[in-house]
């Protein structure tokens, strides 16, 4: 789950990370007043999910109270990729004199956090968070022991970060690293972190992903759900807690499965036979509450959807349970597309047979479910 | 036959009386597994499966009763995960720790990942459906009839799909040596490459596949390792080729963030490495036989 | 530094550790107000650095707020074990079922913190504190790991605590870890931790003893040096950042040297050969300052000190350097005792003919300078 | 010759440039001992002790141009010696490290510890003078002058009584095989037993000299293993006879609190075990001569 600027920079603030002079703002007459009060060149930043916001109209400089109003409600009137731009982030302009990223991540490959710097201004966070590169200068860091300052020097010599603001860099990476554990990040990122003409080091801008599975402990992440999730249908299964997917993609198929790689693999197989997939509904495989009820009324109803692939290897849940769950959100449902069924595993049979004759069509592989689905789809648009 | 298990071993169940515990306990009891204990803090001197296993408050006791036990399996929930993981590695007599339990949080599976390497434990999970060696052994939640036995290794990241996986090779008359479900989340004990080297040394194993997904690079990583130091086949399936960029999907490691973890770019990389990949299930068994 | 019950009770009031319903007070009007707010019989305890007050009358129970008032006002009027009464903590009285003592502290066998469960009263927590007893009921704890609900479940089984209460217990040794680890304590001890009969888990009284070492990262524990150290000079050398310990004894013969092994060794010669000691000084032998200077000043205006003993072995900081910050000090003083000084290591003749005609009498042994000095003392007092 | 150290030994000063680091570290060079380099973060690229010993800003890049170092010797403030010693324990080079730094936290040392267990490195102090073998090498704070070679072994807990008794040795003509000071703080890395062993297992060392003080209970627990384990006669002096009950000195392990850590009690147990204790540091060379 990852936060918007504003709140990456709210926790930047709470912990000590220095961001630039500036605020959050709801409408362009705030913006002003905040324009004002910063007394300088602004740089005025739309709040949406989206990365590389800048190429796309979503990153504008305004030198003038007045022109940051003018910048800011043209900003909020628009659309970028297709998300409205509710807030604006309006920090002071700074001239920058060197730029570094900074990335605090948990190092798929040792399993421990590592801390990463690179210059290269193109390449992604994500990815830098997500592998770390052989080219990118990083230390591992021992979870148990935490981030050590002789770890910051070694990466910062060899990032060749100037010694004079070596003590503030190490405040900085310190704080980056309570700030990490403490909300459960699954990374922490400055980008950039850039030395001012003036030698302030600065966070620019930040980007923190929250781990979900954290919730349980964090409960500030579930304030946070509403501004991540992009549609409604996403935000009702997060509270029920089960997967949702969302693509927005219309005239498609919806995939049910219990367990990811299940659902993934369904998708592949619809979208291979020409589908078009737009939600996909993981109700999990070792779940103690089986949620395919729930799941199968949210699609029902919703009204891009035309087809449904239910895909189920019955194990702790067996089949039979499952179907006596989607019956009962079939029976409930105001509207109804075709749903294709395919069972495999333990209570398959008893399965087929509850359904038989119920609406819900039984089908006897995989392939013939997502085909017959394709087909109706096809049907519908042709 | 085949790796890490066998129908000899003591084993506790840890979170035996949880749904999940109780359930694949039972199970594994009747594949014919010596479940030797389980333990639930709250439920110290009870019985389960018809008073056939004691249960007792802690890992400790358990090893006191049952000191030959040399593997948990751990069905604890997600909160508690982290304080069991620790328990079990601290008793110091596992050999071997498979954690079911999905949706721990990642900076505790770094934690306990920690220790277990600290403690040369193995360690299999977390979100992991366990080890199966199929006729023989069964430590995990795998459906017991879904694979018959024979010579193919199989290491996967998911769960069910792996069961759909075994079934459409048992389908097509293909046995399996053993099976290795090293877990779904971001973060596991035992990698993709770990896994493919016990498979590689097993004497039982003539081929491997390798069911990987969306995310992450670790197939990449074992790519150049079955290329550079296995003598093993190995044919590879990614499910989630169609999945988007910038989302991800649920609690898993299913993601593509920056360009990372695309299925597109893990087939190249394996084909490029010499190993082969096949893009749809069915044509699995196919492309198997044609290894012999 | 050991800290007073009601600091104690602080501390465990922040860390959500229970203690009974009660306050500090500073006078006999506040104690009758407590108690009247309270409302039910009173226990009133004397907040002095004394181990076992309860046996010399610092904690008595008051049926009623008048005779809290009454009781309070005498303790106030006296002193126990030499110590002024200032404050007294009021807490309600409660009807005990069990008691247990808990005990969280570093094991120096292992080097590692850990918890450890008794129930006999008699016994001292400084004893449990300094070594694990093989009949304590204990856990070791990994310090970079922390204590871990498993261990506290492990702990309480084998004690037989109440499985009823376990969660209650967990929390609560749970805060304890948290409060030992953040503010750095050599030691925090329920003593005891009470079931009532109303089944309430209950910390009725505790203990913490701070690490001095982490005064670095913990400034607080400098504000509780007033009331830890027990006379002016102590208070005077901690500011100063030198080892002064004051026992308090009459007529008595100082020992100041370099290194707490010396200091000691230099301590027993005194007192075997017949002298009393009250202060003892360890200027340090790996010191940046050297404070031998400081520590004489102090030695020679103190009115109960006869004579002084000087032990240094030169290295860091030469016989010389000492020599000369002694003699410094020694023509600033307007009161004067005999000092004997025994100088070896580096340079010792430089000291010893520095110091010679200067009043100051230089020894040829430690023997020769101890002997003197008592001498001396009995000299005086004969 | 003799334990732990030697000439030949490439040793690593961290802290080198604050003024005991300095200071000590010319003495040993004086001494002989091979000091490649120092560590301090903030003096990188300068050389100290009239140029002959090159700085670095970190371990890591010492070990770069001098990766045959195998010792460290610590004089890195109290305040950041936590960082210091995690960063010799993590360069894993090290065979040894000798902490001189006093008044460390002490749960700062216990993570320290911990550290240096898991990783296998012999880790002496804090608040250690190191270790002296006289005529032969020297890796802490010893005057050089303060004793001469010979068969007795010596551990103690502090540093300037310790050169008291090394030198009261030499008056007495006794030569000393290696003194080790394992440092006079509440926890030490190397305890009293472990130092006892090491001087056990040395074929110089014919005679030891314990000299130890009030607190804690590890000369109580060494005492038993110098009866039941140890061929090597030893004789102790404990340091504190005198001081009061309920009282801290300073910084270090000196208390005795509840009872714990009493000299008298000390030596009963020492007498017990059948070890000969001495009141008075005068009579250590007759006890000592009376063994032969």
């Amino acid at each position: 789950m990852k936060l918007l600027e504003y709140q990456v920079k709210n926790l930047f603030r709470r912990y000590g990370i220095p961001v630039p002079v500036g605020k959050v703002a709801s409408s362009a007459r705030e913006v002003k007043n905040i324009a004002e009060e910063i007394g300088k060149p602004v740089v005025i930043k739309a709040q949406i999910p989206v990365i590389g916001r800048g190429e796309k109209g979503g990153i504008r400089v305004a030198r003038s109270a007045v022109e940051a109003e003018t910048i800011s409600s043209e900003m909020m009137a628009g659309r970028i990729d297709g998300f409205p731009v509710h807030k604006v982030q309006v920090d002071e302009a700074l001239a920058i004199q060197d730029e570094y990223f900074v990335v605090l991540t948990i190092d798929r490959a040792t399993r421990y956090p590592a801390l990463i710097l690179y210059t290269d201004a193109q390449k992604r966070i994500e990815a830098a968070a997500n592998a770390i590169d052989e080219k990118d200068i990083s230390v591992s860091i021992d979870p148990l022991i935490g981030l050590q300052r002789y770890q910051i020097r070694n990466l910062a010599r060899q990032a060749g970060f100037p010694p004079a603001l070596l003590s503030v860099f190490t405040n900085i990476c310190l704080q980056m690293w309570s700030l990490f554990t403490q909300v459960d990040a699954r990374y922490v990122a400055l980008s950039p972190l850039v030395i001012t003409e003036h030698q302030r080091v600065i966070a620019l801008d930040g980007k923190i992903a929250l781990d979900r599975c954290a919730l349980f402990r964090q409960s500030f992440i579930a304030d946070h759900a509403n501004y991540i999730l992009v549609s409604e249908n996403e935000l009702e299964a997060f509270k029920q807690g089960f997967v949702y997917l969302d693509f927005g993609n219309e005239k498609s198929i919806a995939c049910l499965a219990n367990g990811a790689g299940l659902t993934l693999a369904t998708m592949d197989y619809v979208v291979e036979a020409g589908g078009t997939v737009s939600d996909l509904v993981d109700v999990g495989a070792r779940t103690l509450t089986d949620h395919s009820n729930r799941a199968l009324t949210i699609l029902l109803r919703d009204e891009k959807i035309q087809a449904v692939v239910v895909n189920i290897y019955g194990c702790m849940t067996s089949c039979g349970e499952i179907a006596k769950r989607l019956l009962s959100a079939w029976e409930e449902a105001d509207r109804r597309v075709p749903v294709f069924v395919n069972f495999d595993g333990y209570g398959k049979m008893e399965a087929n047979s509850l359904l038989q004759n119920s609406g819900i069509i039984v089908c006897s592989s995989l392939e013939d479910a997502v085909n017959s689905a394709v087909a109706q789809t096809k049907e519908m648009t042709g | 036959m085949s790796i890490l298990i066998n129908r000899e071993m003591d084993i506790i169940v840890q979170g035996i009386t949880g749904r999940a515990g109780e359930y694949y306990a039972r199970l594994m009891y009747e594949f014919g597994m010596n479940i030797v204990a389980g333990v639930s803090p709250t439920a110290d001197g009870t019985w389960v499966m018809d008073g056939k296993v004691p249960v007792f408050d802690s890992v400790e006791t358990a090893l006191e009763i049952f000191p030959t036990a040399k593997a948990s399996i751990v069905f604890v929930p997600a909160p508690q995960a982290l304080d069991a993981l620790y328990e079990a590695a601290d008793a110091g007599s596992f050999s071997l720790v498979v954690c079911v339990t999905k949706g721990i949080p990642i900076h505790d599976v770094s934690k306990v990942c920690r220790t277990f390497d600290a403690r040369g434990t193995r360690f299999i999970g977390p979100n992991s459906p366990g080890i199966f060696n199929p006729g023989s052994a069964l430590l995990g939640v795998y459906p017991a009839d879904c694979a018959i036995p024979g010579d193919v290794g199989v290491v996967s990241r998911s769960g069910t799909l792996s069961y759909a996986v075994l079934e459409t090779l048992k389908n097509a008359g293909i046995g399996v040596s053993s099976c290795i479900g090293i877990g779904g989340d971001t973060l596991q004990g035992t990698t993709v490459a770990d896994a493919l080297s016990l498979l590689d040394a097993d004497v039982y194993t003539k081929k491997i596949v390798l069911i990987g997904g969306v995310g992450g690079q670790e197939e990449e990583r074992a790519a150049s390792q079955v290329m550079f130091s296995m003598s093993t086949p190995v044919v590879a399936y990614f499910a989630g080729r169609q999945f988007p960029k910038g989302r991800t999907f649920g609690l898993s490691g299913a993601f593509i963030d920056g360009g990372i973890g695309d299925v597109a770019r893990k087939e190249t990389v394996f084909q490029q490495m010499g190993v082969r990949t096949v893009r749809q299930l069915r044509d699995l068994p196919r492309v198997l036989e044609s290894y012999s």
